[in-house]
């Protein structure tokens, strides 16, 4: 097919993003498997101890895309939500839905490997350290919205309520981040961060940009799949679902 | 039948009938003024029950235990901001009057915070000084308090919104709220300990009042859309 | 009023739930006529009201006030409007007065106390303006809900099932306030399962069916 | 290559509940979502065509 002949506003269709999404996420999963497997390979047996960390750094390579992915899908979240709020398009709902649960697993995953790496490092498996502190009220955040999300019946208004509560949240995440390195800053002095990751080699900065592909090539099929699921679940009364189920 | 001929009112006079609407609603119910209030109390006393009545921690503590406690009992009127009218159909006949929405979100925004933020100020030195606060402490406290509160009442007015008519309303709402909180509490309770380790507050204060100002802008074109989805 | 006021339905359809209510409904609506929305339970009449008000998004089709569409002009739109729903909009701690007083506020006017205790003796709950809502009957309520439409000075009353519940003489006091209202340049929208004469003139019919 | 054996790498210098904690822990959740998803599209396709079904049926 010609690239210049697809009409994009045709494919914010639900019914059509659903052909198109079934196409596409097979592609995603393969490249984030290919690039995964690059990714470990390098973390375990390119990149050389650290100095100073020995081979307790090596959890970077999970640690940092984690913290990175449950940024980046709240602001693609928002993005959706707002893109819904003001064109009324059912799709960015459903996007932004099926965004949510991956968002708020990773920020988990960040926390637990933020944890795992904090006791071999500074002896205690919580530190009140402002990424980890923001990290944590990210999570709260996600929560929020799938709860939100969960306890209203109408999915339509499910959708623009979270849109709201999305974009108000976004709003808010600067703020909270500067208000919580502000208090960390009052509080502790210096202090370990995980900012100041090991002077890095190039192997170790290479493994760590291809496990951030490699997580968002994931994000993106798992959400291309969740967002299947979701469209099914919410058009069942038309006759292209029917069609699709036979 | 003849038409009737009425006076016409002005924007301001409109907002003030919302306000004092407001107001004479929540005083029929003083059950539900006091509530959170004796709320506060309760919570702030346990805290030194919990950890023992050794003074030097306990005035270490004061500033944010007063805090998160004031916190909690201004969320727990939240609910019913826009509950009532909700229900008996008030609501919708704001949201479709001539009056701007965000304008009477304000009104009563600004009535919870009379309500519900202007107490808490008023009670704060009483507890404070259960905590051992003196003074200069106890002043710094109740401007926090003052220039914090205002700014729940707005942010609480979104969640309030956005949980309208929802099952489990009241968890939910802390769930949503309580995060959105938490740069108000750092700088609130952070004024109260930076002048007593002898820093100076006018950082703290004046970041307090730049979220005041950033949420009565922000937050009714939050709450207003919030309100349209929930009445659709 | 204005005279030359319209408002116009533009190929309207409703879904809820997924399923389609309705689709493709055309209808003009000029001063001083009403509209009798008509059709079965479920068929989507509030539904419709609601989309009139603003309160519910158009998914299809649009609804034009004099010529614009309501939701570019919002502000203007409610001026004219005044809608009467299932909800009577009373607190039920507050008076009657004060309730009506307040409603009436948010339309920009103050009514006098000597003019709600006109409005109120028209619809049968004389001398109740001191009452707290709490203390009156449901139908008396309602009648106090109705009498908000005799303080409103807009031109179009969107009114859900506003007969419902109400004896005789409140349907004839109902019907006779919104004959008045037409005669002045009025216009209404109303939903109704009995069939209610409203003047001499006849309604415009709209038949809502999937 | 810093491994000598496959001990060696297990052992990931003393660190092996940590880094294996963190690698296995992420490999972990992300089996786990995907096999909720797909558990979730059968229970929806079964429950959609048996919806079909008994909506053929009926008319």
């Amino acid at each position: 097919m010609n690239i210049r002949t697809i009409h994009w506003f045709k494919f914010s269709a639900p019914q059509n993003f659903y052909f198109l999404a079934g196409r596409m996420w097979p592609w995603f999963a393969t490249l984030a498997a290919v690039l995964t497997a690059l990714g470990l390979w390098i973390s375990f047996f390119v990149a050389p101890t650290d100095a100073q960390q020995g081979e307790g750094y090596r959890i970077i390579f999970v640690h940092v895309p984690a913290s990175q992915m449950s940024m980046f899908i709240y602001l693609v979240m928002a993005a959706w939500a707002g893109f819904g709020l003001a064109f009324n398009t059912r799709l960015s709902g459903m996007m932004a839905s099926a965004l949510a649960p991956t968002g708020a697993l990773f920020a988990f995953l960040s926390l637990v490997t933020g944890a795992l790496w904090g006791k071999p490092m500074w002896g205690a498996w919580w530190v009140w350290d402002a990424r980890l502190t923001s990290e944590l009220i990210l999570l709260f955040l996600y929560l929020g919205f799938l709860a939100l999300q969960s306890s209203i019946d109408d999915p339509r208004r499910a959708d623009k309520a979270c849109a709201v509560l999305a974009l108000v949240g976004v709003v808010n995440v600067p703020i909270i981040y500067f208000s919580v390195k502000w208090w960390n800053t009052l509080h502790q002095g210096a202090s370990v961060s995980l900012t100041k990751s090991p002077t890095m080699a190039i192997p170790m900065l290479w493994g760590m940009l291809i496990m951030v592909v490699a997580f968002w090539m994931y994000a993106i099929a798992i959400a291309l799949v969740r967002v299947r699921n979701i469209i099914l679940d919410r058009e069942r009364h038309t006759e292209w679902v029917k069609h699709a189920v036979e | 039948m003849k038409k009737l001929q009425l006076r016409k009112l002005g924007l301001a006079s409109v907002l003030l009938a919302a306000l004092r609407r407001e107001l004479s609603l929540a005083l029929r119910q003083k059950g539900e003024v006091l509530t959170p209030l004796v709320f506060f109390v309760v919570i702030a006393s346990l805290f030194p029950l919990g950890v023992g009545p050794e003074s030097a921690l306990l005035l270490r503590m004061a500033p944010g235990v007063l805090w998160v406690s004031a916190l909690l009992a201004a969320m727990l009127s939240l609910q019913r901001l826009f509950a009532m009218d909700y229900v008996d159909g008030s609501l919708e006949q704001m949201v479709l009057s001539a009056t701007p929405l965000g304008l009477l979100v304000v009104a009563k925004a600004l009535s919870h915070f009379l309500l519900s933020g202007l107490p808490l100020v008023l009670m704060a030195p009483v507890l404070g000084l259960q905590f051992g606060l003196e003074g200069r402490a106890l002043g710094i406290l109740m401007l926090s308090l003052l220039l914090g509160t205002p700014t729940l009442s707005l942010i609480g007015s979104i969640g309030a919104a956005l949980t309208l008519g929802v099952r489990g309303a009241g968890v939910l709402l802390s769930l949503l709220i309580l995060p959105l909180y938490i740069p108000v509490l750092i700088f609130g309770a952070g004024a109260v300990e930076a002048d007593a380790a002898g820093l100076g507050i006018g950082g703290h204060l004046s970041l307090l009042a730049a979220l005041l100002v950033l949420s009565a802008f922000f937050a009714p074109l939050a709450t207003t859309t919030a309100l349209r989805i929930s009445l659709e | 009023m204005n005279t030359a006021s319209t408002l116009t339905f533009a190929k309207l359809g409703c879904s809820r739930g997924g399923r389609l209510l309705f689709q493709g409904v055309d209808c003009v609506l000029e001063a001083g006529r009403w509209l009798y929305v008509a059709g079965a339970n479920g068929v989507g009449k509030t539904s419709l009201l609601r989309m009139v008000c603003g309160l519910a998004q158009i998914e299809s089709g649009n609804i034009l006030w004099n010529g614009l569409p309501i939701h570019t002009q919002r502000e203007t739109y409610l001026q004219d409007l005044c809608y009467l729903g299932h909800l009577n909009a009373l607190q039920e701690s507050m008076t009657v007065k004060e309730n009506l007083s307040f409603t009436t506020a948010l339309t920009g006017f103050a009514p006098t106390i000597a003019q709600i205790q006109e409005v109120l003796a028209r619809f049968g709950v004389r001398g109740r303006d001191q009452q707290l809502v709490r203390h009156l009957s449901q139908g008396q309520k309602r009648r106090v809900a109705l009498s908000r439409l005799a303080l409103s000075a807009a031109q179009l009353w969107v009114l859900d099932e506003p007969f419902v519940a109400m004896d005789e003489a409140g349907v004839r006091m109902l019907a006779d306030l919104i004959e008045t209202h037409l005669n002045n340049g009025g216009m209404a929208v109303v939903t109704s399962h009995q069939q209610v004469a409203i003047g001499a003139m006849p309604a415009q019919r709209l038949e809502l069916s999937p | 290559m810093q491994w000598n054996s496959i001990s060696e790498f297990f052992a990931m210098g003393g660190y092996a509940f940590y880094v294996w904690g963190s690698f296995g822990l992420t490999a972990l959740v992300a089996v786990v979502e995907i096999l909720l998803l797909r558990s979730q599209r059968r229970e929806l396709m079964v429950h959609l065509r048996n919806e079909l079904l008994s909506e053929r049926a009926s008319s």
